[in-house]
C-alpha cells in the first residue's frame, strides 16, 4: 500500500545510485580511533579508563550517570594513548579518549554486554543512539509516559536524504534484524504494531523487509519526498497525526526508531553485542564509493583514504547527508554514532557560495516547501537582524531544520542557519519549545 | 435609495473614499506616533473608534439641543466640541486605568494623543454641523446617520492605522539608505500609499 | 594518508549543501520571456522598431536600468543589474505607458519607479508597492493632461494595419472609454461587447502597449504558471473576481477580463512575489481584492479603468494579509487525547 | 465633590464665551459683507454693465427655480442699469464638480444670452480640474450660449483634457442657470 | 441684541462646563488609583535602554524593584556613577560608589590567524563558530564577524581593519551584553575587567604554545618575561597563560614592554599610558568628557 | 535673556515640532500646496500658540491639574475661534482655502503640548519664547515644503500677488507634487536631508573619539 505524503517538502536529485547496489563491506581498521564522550544528545560521558591502560574491543570507556545519555564503548582492542579534547564534526570541542589499535584485531568477537533484566537497561547499557542523524539515546524513547502509551512502532526506513544508502542496504542486507528490533521494541512499550515506513525509491528494501515481515508488522510504502523520514512528517503519512507542538511523539501513540536502530536493538538483546561499529555511506567523489562497516571513532580522513581518497576537485566535504549534515573544516574528525554519510561534494554538485546579503524576493517557494508550514524567510530576516522576539513570534523554535527551505530559495539566503542561531538565541534565553 | 443602500454608501464614503488619513489628511499624528506596531495601532484604532462615536454622539445632542437653537453654534463650536472631546478622553483615561492597568500601560500615551488628534474634531464637527469641511453633504445628519458617518471614518481610520503598521513592521526588516531610517521612510511610504488611495477617488459619486 | 585529505581549506558552510535550480536571474528571465511576445508584437504592431512604442520600450528599460545602475555606483553597492528585476520593471513600465508616452515622461515614470519605488526601500525584495505602476500612476497623474491631449486620432490611422485583425484603428477612445461613456449615459448598456472581442485578443491599438493582444498576454501568463513562477491563486482570484462581478452588474465579463489592464495586471503585475502575500489563502484574498477593487472602479468610480490603483491598493493591505493569513504552524493543533 | 475643579471649569467657559460671542459681534457683519461683495464683484464681472444686483425674493420664483434646477441652483439676481432698467440677470449655482460642488455664477442678458460664467470657490484638484478656472479661455467659451437648447451648444464646447468632469461641472452649471432662465425669469419679468 | 447673545453664549458654554466638570469629578473619584510616582522617577533616571545587563528584562522592572527595595540602587551597571546618583536622589537615599567595569577583548590576532577553511554563509561570530568550530585554527581567538559589535547598546564597538572589535572605554558602560553575546564565551575571550585595570594580555588561547605558534603569530608563548619583569608580582603564566592580578598591577607598563609578542597592551581609562595601541588611545582620555587628538587616532591606526 | 533666546532657538532647530517632534502635521501636509497659504496659516499657529501660552502661564496658579486639560483646550480653542473669525472677516481670500484648517489649529497637538509642557511650569516671559519659537519652527519647516511643492508642481511661485519664481516654460510641473502623495514625498524627502546633514554632523564627530 502507498501512502500520500506529508504537505510541503522538496524535490532533490536523489543521487543514489552510485551506492545503492554496493553491498555493506568492512571498513578499515585505523591507526588510531577517536572516542568522544558525546556522541549523543544529552549528557556528556565521563572516560572510566586511563591513560596507558588496555581495553579490549567492547569495553565501556566512558560513562555517566544521568538519564539521558549513552555510554561509549571501544570498538577496537588497544592502549589508550591520550584523553584529549577534540573538535568533532559538529564544530563543538569535547572530551575524546584516544585508543591506539592493537597490531592483531578479532572483528568477530567483543566483550559481552552484561545481562540486563528488560530491553531498555540493554539498550542503554549497549550505548545504543538513533542511528537515523539526531543520535537521542534509544533507552529514553523506550519509556513512555503512563497518560500517553504506544500503540504504533514506527520503523524509518525512508532514508531520504539524496546520496545516503545505509539504510537502504541494512534493510535489504539485514531485513530479518530490522523486523526483529521492532518486534523486540514493540513488545518492549506494549504496542500492538509495527510500521515499517519506505519511500518508492527503494522496491527492493521493500521486497526484502515484505518478504521478512509477518503478523503484525506492515511495511508501508511512502511517496519520495524530502523530509519523509523526519519524524513528524513520518507520523503523519502513517497515522494522519500531527504531533502536537511541544509534545512528544507518544502524544500520537506512536515511538519511531530508525531502521538501523532496530537491528542495533537486535543485536544488543540478541547477540549482547554494545554499538561499536556502524554502516557508513561513503560517496560523490571519493574514488571508492561505497557502503562500509565503520568502526565508531574512526577518523574521517581515514575512512576517506580507505575508500580511496579524495578527488582533486571537491570542493566540500560533509558528515551526513546533503540536507542536514555538517560541513567539515578538517577532516581529522572521528565517525560518530550518527554519522550516516560521508560526502564528498564537487563545486556543481553542491550550493553556490552563500552571501547573506542576497536579499529575499518574497517568491514563497520557502513557505511552500517547509514541511512544518513556517514562514523561512520572515524567520530569516528576523534572525539576521537579531531580533528574536520576531523568530519567537512566527514559531522559529518549531522548525525541524530539515533544509528544504534552503534548498529552494532561488536567492540562495543562508535560511537553516539564520533560523537555527534564532533558535539557539530563544533557548539561551529560556523560551520554551 | 433604500435605507440600507444609503447607510451603505454613508459608511464606504466615509471610510475608503474619503479615508480621513490618506485622502484627506486629518489625525497624521497618531498616524505616525502610533503605527511602529501593530499592538498599538490595534489599541489606537479601537480607542479611536470608541472615542469617535462618542464624541460624534454627545456634540450632535449639544448641537442640535442647546448650541444651534440659542444661535451661538457659529463662533462656539470649536470650545465647545474640543471640551466635550477632551473630557471624554480624560473619562476614558481614568477607567481604564482602573479596569485594566495592562491596557493603560500600553495605551496610557497615547490616549491623551487622542485629544489633540484632529480626527476625532473634525469628525465630531461633520457629524454635526452641515456642510463643514466641504463634505457633499448638503443636509444636516440626524443621530442615526451621524453615528453611521462617524462609525465609517473610524473605520477608515482603523484599516489605514493598521495596513500601515503591518507596512512599517515590514520597513523594520528593509536596508533603506541610512538618512532614510525611520520618519522619512515612513512618509514616503504614506505617500505611496495614499498615491494608492487616489484611485478610490470619485467613486460611487462621493 | 595524504596531506590533502587531512586537512586543506576547503568551502564550509551551513546545510543544505544542495541547491534547487532555480535562481533569482532564472525566473526573472522566464517572466521576460513571458512578456517578449507581446512586447514584439507591440513594436510590430505600432510602427515597427521606429515607431513610438519602440521608444517606449527603449526609455523604460534604460531609464530603468541605468537609475538602477547609477545608484549602485553612487552608493557604491555591488551592481545587482544582473538580477534581472529591473529589466522586468522596465518592461512592464513599458507597456503599461500608453505608446505615444513623450520619452522624458518615460524617464521620468522610470526614475519613480526604481528610484522612489524600489531602491530607496532598500532594493529588490524590500518595496511595498509595486515599482512599474508606483512610475506608471506617478506619471499619468502628474500628467494628466498631457496624456489626455495625444494626437492618437490621426495617428493610428496612419498605421498599416493587418486587414485580418478586423479593427477599427481610428477610433481614438478606448474600449474602455467607450464603456465608461455609455455608464454615463443611464439605462441598459448599448455597447457590442462581442464586437470587441476579436481586436482585444488579437491587434489592439487602443489602450496601452501591453494591451495589443489579450490571447498573447494569457499564453504567457499561463506558460509562467505552469513553470510553477507564479502562483495560480492571484490571476485566478483577479480574473475571477473581474469575471464575476462584472456580470453581477449586467455587464460582459468577457469583455471586462480582456479590454483594459486586468491580463496584464493580474498575470504579471499583481503577482510580483515582492508586493503581494505570501500564503496562499493571503494570495487569493489579495487577487480577489484587485479584482473587486477594478470593476468597482470602472462601474462606479471617476475614471475608466484603475487597475493600478487597484493593485497598488492592494499591495498596501498585501504586509496586513500577510499578518492576518499566516498558515498554521504544523503541531499547532488543540491536543487530542 | 471637588468644587473648585467645576468651578474652575466652568468659569473658563464662561469667560472664553464671553470673549467670543463679543469677537463674533464685532466680525459677523464683517463677514457677510464680505461674503456678498464677494458675490457682488462675480456678478459684476459677468454683467459688467450693470450698476446693481438686487436679489430676488419672491418666494414663487425662488421656488420654481429650485423646482426647475434641484439642488444647483442657489439664488438668482437682477441685474439693473444705472437707470434702474433690468439689463439681465444673475444665477448663483452650485454644480458638482471632481471634488464636490463648486459656487458659480452665471450670468444672461434679457435676450437668453450667457453673458459670462464665473467661479466664486470651489474644491478641485489643484493643476487638474482648477483648470477651469486658470485656463482663461475655457469659461470665456460660455459667453454667448444661448438659453434656449442650450444642452445641444454645451455638447459642442471644448472641454479640458484630463479634466472632464470639473469641465461637465461647469457645463451642468451654465445649463442649470439657462434653464432656469428660460422656464422662470424669462416669465418673471423685470416686475 | 448683542447682549442677549452675549448672555446665549456664555450660558451655553457654561452649561457644557458644568456637565463636563460633573462628569469629570465625578470619574476621578471613581476610578481613582494610587500609583507610586517614585517608579516613575527612578525609571526616568535610569538610561532606558533595556540592556537587561541588571538582569532584569527592562529598565522599568528595575526601577519597580528598586523602589520596593527588592534591587539596591546601584543595580544599573550600565548606568554607572551618574545614574546611581539619579536613582538615589530619587528615591531619597544616599548615594554610594560603583566600581565600574569595562569590556576588556584577550585576542590580537584578528586576520593575521591560520584560517582552517573557507567560511559561506552567515556573517556572524555565533554562525562561523557552530559552523566547525569557527573559521580560525585558533579554538578560542576572536572570529571578527562582529556580534559583540552590533550587541553593543551602547554603539561602544568598532571593528578596526584587523577584524578585532575595538571598545571604547569612553562610551562603554560596562553592561557586559557583548560578553554575553560573545561565542567564544567558553574561552573568556572578552571579559569584564574593572575600569581602571591598566594592562591586558590579548590571548586566550591554553593550547601548547609550540602548538599554538604555527597558527597565530602574535599569540602568548609562555615565555614568562612579563612574569620576571614585573616589580609588583602581578602577572603570572598559568596553565601557559599570562593572567594579570589587577588587584596588584599598577600600569608600570613593564611587561607591556617586554613581552617579544607585543600582546601585553595598555588599556582602562585612568591608566597614564601612552598611546601607542588602539585601545590604549582611550586611556588618554580624562573621564568621559574631551577626546583624543585627531593625529593621535591616525597614528595609531598606522601603529 | 540669554535663556529666552535658548527657548526660543531650540524651537527652531533641535525640537522642532514639525521635523523632530512630528506633531502637528496634518494642516501642515494639507495647506503647503502654495506658499502663500503656509504663511498665513503659520501666522495664525504663531498667533493661537504664543496667546494660549500667555494665558496659562499668567493663570498657571490657578489652574487646578486635575482639569488642566480641558481648560487649556477651551483657552486654544477660543483662540482659534478669534482668528477663524478675524481671517473670515479680513482676509476672505486666504479663509475661503484656509477655511477648513483654521479649526483644526486647536488639535494641533503642539499647541496643547507646549500649554502643558511648558507654559503650565513656566513665567510668562519665557513662555512667549517658547510659543513663538516653535510657530516660527513650525512657519518656516511649511513655507520650506510649500515652496519646493509649489515651485516643481505649478513652475512658478507666487506670494501675494507677487510673481516671485517661473520656471521655465519647457518645465511641465508634475501635479504629483502638489497633490496629496507629493505632501508626503516631499515631506519625507526634507526629513531625509535634514538627517542626512545631522548625520553627517555626527559621522565628522566620530573620527575624533575613537
Ligand atoms: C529533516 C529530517 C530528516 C530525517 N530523515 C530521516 C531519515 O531519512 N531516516 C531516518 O531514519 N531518520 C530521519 N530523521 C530522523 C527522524 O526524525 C527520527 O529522529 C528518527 O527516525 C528516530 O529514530 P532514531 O532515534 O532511531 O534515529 C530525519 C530527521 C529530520 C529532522
Ligand atoms: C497594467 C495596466 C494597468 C492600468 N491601470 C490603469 C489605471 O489604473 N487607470 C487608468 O486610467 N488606466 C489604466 N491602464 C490603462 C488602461 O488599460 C487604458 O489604457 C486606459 O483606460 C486608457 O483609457 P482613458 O484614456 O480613457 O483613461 C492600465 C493599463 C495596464 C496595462
Ligand atoms: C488625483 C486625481 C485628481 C483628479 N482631479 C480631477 C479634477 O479635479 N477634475 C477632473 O475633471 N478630473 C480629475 N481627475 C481625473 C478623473 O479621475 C478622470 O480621469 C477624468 O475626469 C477623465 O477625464 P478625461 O477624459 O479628460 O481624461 C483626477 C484624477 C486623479 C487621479
Ligand atoms: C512574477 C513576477 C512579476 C513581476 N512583476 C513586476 C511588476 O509588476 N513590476 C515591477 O516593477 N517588477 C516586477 N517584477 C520584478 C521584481 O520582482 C520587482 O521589480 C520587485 O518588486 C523589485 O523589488 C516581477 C517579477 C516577477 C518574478
Ligand atoms: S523552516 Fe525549518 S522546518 Fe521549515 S523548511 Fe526550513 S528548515 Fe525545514
Ligand atoms: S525561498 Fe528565499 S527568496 Fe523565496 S521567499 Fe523564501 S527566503 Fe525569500
Ligand atoms: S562594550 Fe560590551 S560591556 Fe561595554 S557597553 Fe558595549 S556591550 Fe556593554
Ligand atoms: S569578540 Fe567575540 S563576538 Fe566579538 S568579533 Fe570576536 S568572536 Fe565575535
Ligand atoms: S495635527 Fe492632526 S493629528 Fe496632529
Amino acid at each position: 500500500m502507498t501512502r500520500a505524503a506529508f504537505k510541503g517538502g522538496v524535490h532533490p536529485h536523489d543521487s543514489k545510485a552510485a551506492t545503492a547496489q554496493r553491498p555493506i563491506e568492512a571498513g578499515p581498521i585505523p591507526s588510531r580511533v577517536v572516542l568522544p564522550m558525546s556522541m549523543h544528545l544529552g549528557a556528556p560521558c565521563e572516560p572510566v579508563v586511563a591513560v596507558g591502560e588496555h581495553v579490549e574491543r567492547g569495553q565501556l570507556v566512558g560513562d555517566v550517570d544521568a538519564m539521558v545519555s549513552a555510554p561509549v564503548h571501544s570498538p577496537v582492542s588497544g592502549k589508550v594513548d591520550a584523553i584529549t579534547r577534540r573538535l568533532t564534526a559538529g564544530g563543538s570541542i569535547v572530551t575524546a579518549v584516544e585508543v591506539v589499535p592493537d597490531e592483531v584485531q578479532d572483528l568477530a568477537s567483543f566483550v559481552l554486554l552484561p545481562e540486563e533484566h528488560d530491553l531498555k537497561a540493554t539498550v542503554r547499557a549497549a550505548g545504543l543512539v538513533g542511528l537515523g542523524g539526531a543520535a537521542f539515546p534509544s533507552a529514553v524513547k523506550l519509556s513512555p509516559a503512563k497518560d500517553t502509551p504506544v500503540s504504533t512502532v514506527i520503523l524509518n526506513g525512508c532514508e531520504c536524504e539524496p546520496y545516503l544508502t545505509c539504510d537502504h542496504r541494512v534493510m535489504v542486507e539485514h531485513a530479518e534484524r530490522v523486523v526483529a528490533g521492532g518486534r523486540l521494541i514493540a513488545d518492549a512499550v506494549g504496542a500492538s504494531r509495527v510500521v515499517i515506513g519506505v519511500e518508492s525509491n527503494k522496491p527492493d528494501a521493500i521486497a526484502a523487509l515484505r518478504d521478512e515481515a509477518n503478523g503484525g508488522v506492515d511495511v508501508l510504502e511512502l511517496p519520495t519526498r524530502y523530509p519523509q523520514g523526519a519524524e513528524k512528517q513520518l507520523i503523519w503519512a502513517v497515522l494522519r497525526k500531527e504531533v502536537p507542538k511541544g509534545k512528544l511523539p507518544a502524544a500520537t501513540g506512536a515511538l519511531v526508531h530508525n531502521v538501523g536502530t532496530a537491528a542495533a536493538v537486535a543485536d544488543a538483546v540478541e547477540h549482547r553485542k554494545p554499538l561499536i561499529e556502524r554502516v557508513v555511506t561513503v560517496t560523490g567523489a571519493v574514488r571508492r564509493p561505497g557502503n562500509y562497516r565503520v568502526l565508531l571513532g574512526t577518523l574521517i580522513s581515514d575512512l576517506v583514504e580507505f575508500a580511496g581518497g579524495l578527488e582533486d576537485d571537491v570542493e566540500r566535504v560533509v558528515a551526513g547527508g546533503p540536507m542536514t549534515g555538517a560541513a567539515l573544516g578538517r577532516l581529522d574528525v572521528p565517525v560518530q554514532k550518527g554519522t550516516s554519510g560521508v560526502l564528498a561534494l564537487r563545486a556543481a554538485d553542491c550550493t553556490r557560495a552563500i552571501d547573506d546579503d542576497q536579499p529575499c524576493i518574497r517568491c514563497g517557494r520557502c513557505v511552500e516547501a517547509c514541511p512544518m508550514f513556517l514562514q523561512p524567510f520572515a524567520l530569516g530576516s528576523y534572525a539576521l537582524l537579531g531580533d528574536w522576539n520576531g523568530v519567537e513570534r512566527y514559531h522559529g523554535l518549531d522548525c525541524i531544520e530539515c533544509g528544504s527551505c534552503g534548498f529552494i530559495c532561488p536567492t540562495r539566503r543562508p535560511l537553516v542557519q539564520l533560523i537555527r542561531s534564532g533558535k539557539q538565541a530563544l533557548l539561551a534565553k529560556g523560551v520554551k519549545p | 435609495m433604500s435605507l440600507v443602500q444609503h447607510f451603505a454608501i454613508l459608511l464606504v464614503g466615509a471610510a475608503l473614499v474619503n479615508n480621513i488619513l490618506l485622502t484627506r489628511f486629518i489625525g497624521l499624528c497618531p498616524f505616525f506616533g502610533v503605527s511602529s506596531s501593530m499592538e498599538t495601532s490595534l489599541g489606537m484604532s479601537l480607542a479611536v473608534l470608541f472615542v469617535m462615536t462618542m464624541a460624534s454622539a454627545a456634540t450632535w445632542v449639544f448641537w442640535n439641543a442647546l448650541l444651534a437653537p440659542l444661535g451661538v453654534g457659529e463662533f462656539l463650536y470649536i470650545p465647545a466640541f474640543i471640551l466635550v472631546i477632551a473630557a471624554l478622553v480624560q473619562f476614558v483615561e481614568m477607567y481604564l486605568r482602573k479596569v485594566s492597568p495592562a491596557l493603560y500601560r500600553a495605551m496610557g500615551i497615547y490616549l491623551p494623543l487622542i485629544t489633540t488628534n484632529c480626527a476625532v474634531l473634525a469628525a465630531a464637527t461633520e457629524a454635526v454641523k452641515p456642510g463643514f469641511f466641504k463634505m457633499n453633504v448638503p443636509y444636516s445628519f440626524g443621530f442615526g446617520e451621524a453615528i453611521v458617518y462617524t462609525i465609517g471614518v473610524a473605520a477608515g481610520f482603523g484599516i489605514a492605522l493598521l495596513s500601515f503598521a503591518a507596512i512599517r513592521e515590514r520597513l523594520e526588516l528593509a536596508p533603506v539608505p541610512r538618512a532614510f531610517k525611520g520618519s522619512p521612510m515612513a512618509f514616503i511610504t504614506a505617500g505611496l500609499l495614499s498615491l494608492a488611495y487616489i484611485g478610490l477617488g470619485g467613486l460611487f459619486g462621493l | 594518508m595524504t596531506e590533502a585529505t587531512r586537512s586543506r581549506t576547503r568551502v564550509v558552510s551551513a546545510p543544505p549543501h544542495i541547491e534547487s535550480g532555480q535562481t533569482c536571474t532564472s525566473i526573472m528571465l522566464w517572466v521576460v520571456a513571458a512578456l517578449a511576445p507581446s512586447a514584439i508584437y507591440a513594436v510590430w504592431l505600432l510602427g515597427g522598431i521606429t515607431g513610438p512604442a519602440a521608444v517606449v520600450f527603449v526609455t523604460c528599460i534604460a531609464g530603468c536600468l541605468g537609475v538602477e545602475a547609477g545608484w549602485n555606483a553612487v552608493a557604491r553597492k555591488p551592481q545587482t543589474l544582473a538580477d534581472g528585476s529591473a529589466l522586468v520593471t522596465g518592461l512592464l513600465l513599458a507597456m503599461s505607458l500608453p505608446p505615444r508616452t513623450p520619452w522624458w515622461m518615460c524617464v521620468a515614470g522610470a526614475i519613480v519607479a526604481i528610484g522612489l519605488g524600489k531602491l530607496l526601500f532598500g532594493g529588490l525584495g524590500f518595496n511595498l508597492f509595486n515599482p512599474a505602476l508606483v512610475g506608471r500612476a506617478a506619471v499619468t497623474i502628474s500628467w494628466a493632461g498631457v496624456l489626455a491631449g495625444l494626437p492618437e486620432r490621426g495617428w493610428f490611422a496612419t498605421l498599416s494595419l493587418p486587414e485580418s485583425a478586423g479593427l477599427d484603428a481610428v477610433s481614438g477612445a478606448t474600449r474602455l472609454g467607450l464603456f465608461a461613456a455609455d455608464r454615463a449615459a443611464a439605462g441598459g448598456y448599448g455597447i457590442d461587447w462581442a464586437s470587441h472581442y476579436r481586436p482585444l485578443l488579437f491587434a489592439n491599438t487602443q489602450g496601452s502597449v501591453g494591451e495589443v493582444s489579450a490571447l498573447l498576454l494569457a499564453i504567457g501568463g499561463l506558460v509562467l504558471i505552469a513553470r510553477g513562477i507564479i502562483d495560480w491563486r492571484i490571476p485566478a482570484g483577479y480574473i475571477g473576481s473581474v469575471a464575476v462581478l462584472s456580470w453581477a452588474f449586467g455587464a460582459d465579463p468577457i469583455f471586462h477580463v480582456l479590454a483594459g489592464g486586468v491580463l496584464l495586471g493580474a498575470f504579471f503585475m499583481a503577482t510580483d512575489y515582492v508586493t503581494s502575500p505570501m500564503s496562499k489563502s493571503g494570495r487569493l484574498v489579495f487577487g480577489v481584492g484587485c479584482g473587486v477593487f477594478n470593476v468597482v472602479a470602472r462601474f462606479f468610480g471617476a475614471m475608466p479603468e484603475a487597475t493600478t490603483f487597484a493593485i497598488l491598493f492592494m499591495n498596501g493591505l498585501s504586509p496586513l494579509i500577510d499578518r492576518a493569513f499566516t498558515p498554521r504552524t504544523f503541531g499547532w493543533v488543540k491536543a487530542s487525547d | 465633590m471637588r468644587f473648585d475643579l467645576m468651578i474652575a471649569v466652568v468659569v473658563t467657559c464662561a469667560v472664553a464665551a464671553l470673549g467670543l460671542a463679543g469677537t463674533y459681534a464685532v466680525t459677523a457683519e464683517r463677514i457677510v459683507e464680505q461674503q456678498r461683495l464677494a458675490e457682488a464683484r462675480s456678478l459684476k464681472s459677468v454683467l459688467p454693465d450693470a450698476s446693481e444686483f438686487q436679489q430676488v425674493e419672491d418666494a414663487k420664483i425662488l421656488q420654481s427655480a429650485e423646482a426647475e434646477a434641484e439642488g444647483v441652483f442657489v439664488s438668482a439676481f437682477r441685474a439693473l442699469a444705472s437707470d434702474g432698467a433690468l439689463i439681465g440677470w444673475g444665477v448663483r449655482v452650485q454644480p458638482r464638480g471632481y471634488g464636490g460642488p463648486m459656487q458659480m455664477v452665471v450670468g444672461l442678458d434679457r435676450n437668453g444670452k450667457v453673458t459670462g460664467a464665473s467661479i466664486l470657490s470651489m474644491n478641485e484638484t489643484p493643476g487638474l480640474g482648477t483648470r477651469i478656472q486658470s485656463d482663461k479661455w475655457f469659461l470665456e467659451q460660455f459667453a454667448g450660449v444661448e438659453a434656449s437648447g442650450v444642452d445641444k451648444q454645451l455638447k459642442a464646447l471644448d472641454v479640458i483634457a484630463g479634466a472632464t468632469k470639473s469641465s461637465r461641472g461647469v457645463n451642468k452649471g451654465v445649463a442649470a442657470a439657462a434653464h432656469v432662465y428660460e422656464k422662470v425669469l424669462s416669465k418673471a419679468g423685470g416686475e | 441684541m448683542d447682549l442677549m447673545l452675549i448672555a446665549k453664549a456664555v450660558g451655553a458654554l457654561s452649561v457644557m462646563g458644568v456637565v463636563v466638570g460633573v462628569m469629570l469629578t465625578v470619574a476621578s473619584q471613581k476610578f481613582h488609583v494610587e500609583v507610586d510616582p517614585r517608579v516613575e522617577a527612578v525609571f526616568a533616571a535610569l538610561p532606558g535602554s533595556n540592556c537587561g545587563a541588571c538582569g532584569h528584562p527592562s529598565c522599568f522592572a528595575v526601577a519597580e524593584s528598586m523602589v520596593t527595595g527588592a534591587s539596591p540602587i546601584d543595580a544599573c551597571i550600565a548606568g554607572g556613577q551618574t545614574v546611581v546618583d539619579a536613582v538615589a536622589l530619587a528615591l531619597g537615599q544616599e548615594s554610594c560608589a560603583v566600581d565600574a567595569i569595562v569590556s576588556a577583548r584577550h585576542c590580537c590576532g584578528g586576520l593575521a590567524v591560520r584560517r582552517v577553511y573557507e567560511f559561506s554563509g552567515v556573517k556572524s561570530c555565533a554562525a562561523s563558530h557552530r559552523l566547525a568550530g569557527g573559521v580560525i585554527e585558533c579554538s578560542a581567538g576572536c572570529l571578527g564577524l562582529g556580534d559583540c559589535m552590533r550587541a553593543c547598546p551602547f554603539d561602544a564597538i568598532r571593528m578596526d581593519d584587523r577584524s578585532l572589535p575595538v571598545i571604547d572605554l569612553v562610551a562603554c558602560t560596562g553592561c557586559g551584553v557583548c560578553v554575553r553575546e560573545c561565542p567564544r564565551g567558553h574561552s573568556a575571550l572578552l571579559e569584564m575587567v574593572g575600569e581602571a585595570a591598566p594592562v591586558v594580555v590579548r590571548c586566550v588561547q591554553h593550547d601548547k604554545p609550540a602548538q599554538r605558534k604555527k597558527y597565530c603569530p602574535t599569540c602568548c608563548i609562555a615565555c614568562k618575561k612579563c612574569e620576571k619583569e614585573c616589580p609588583e608580582d602581578a602577572i603570572h603564566v598559568v596553565d601557559w597563560l599570562a593572567v594579570v592580578d589587577y588587584g596588584k598591577c599598577t600600569g608600570c607598563g613593564a611587561c607591556v614592554d617586554v613581552c617579544p609578542q607585543d600582546c601585553i597592551d595598555f588599556s582602562g581609562r585612568s591608566a597614564v599610558a601612552p598611546a601607542h595601541t588602539l585601545d590604549g588611545m582611550a586611556a588618554n582620555v580624562p573621564g568621559r568628557v574631551a577626546a583624543p587628538k585627531a593625529e593621535q587616532t591616525e597614528e595609531v591606526v598606522a601603529g | 535673556m540669554s535663556k529666552w533666546i535658548e527657548v526660543f532657538r531650540s524651537g527652531i532647530t533641535f525640537e522642532n515640532p514639525l521635523m523632530r517632534l512630528m506633531i502637528g502635521l496634518c494642516s501642515v501636509l494639507a495647506v503647503s500646496t502654495r506658499i502663500e497659504y503656509s504663511f498665513f496659516l503659520g501666522v495664525a499657529v504663531i498667533f493661537v500658540g504664543v496667546m494660549s501660552n500667555v494665558v496659562v502661564s499668567a493663570f498657571r496658579k490657578l489652574i487646578p491639574s486635575e482639569v488642566r486639560i480641558p481648560i487649556f483646550i477651551v483657552v486654544i480653542a477660543s483662540f482659534v475661534t478669534i482668528v477663524d473669525l478675524v481671517m473670515h472677516g479680513f482676509l476672505p481670500g486666504v479663509y475661503a482655502v484656509l477655511g477648513i484648517w483654521i479649526p483644526l489649529i486647536v488639535v494641533n497637538c503642539m499647541i496643547l503640548g507646549r500649554a502643558e509642557a511648558f507654559a503650565y511650569n513656566n513665567g510668562v516671559w519665557l513662555s512667549i519664547a517658547d510659543g513663538l519659537g516653535k510657530g516660527v519652527g513650525f512657519l518656516i519647516v511649511i513655507c520650506m515644503l510649500a515652496a519646493i511643492r509649489e515651485v516643481f508642481g505649478a513652475g512658478n511661485l507666487v506670494f501675494l500677488g507677487v510673481h516671485v519664481l517661473s520656471l521655465p516654460a519647457w518645465y511641465q510641473p508634475p501635479s504629483l507634487l502638489v497633490l496629496f502623495p507629493g505632501a508626503f514625498l516631499v515631506f519625507g524627502m526634507l526629513m531625509a536631508g535634514a538627517n542626512a546633514l545631522e548625520l553627517r554632523k555626527r559621522d565628522r564627530g566620530k573620527g575624533v573619539s575613537a
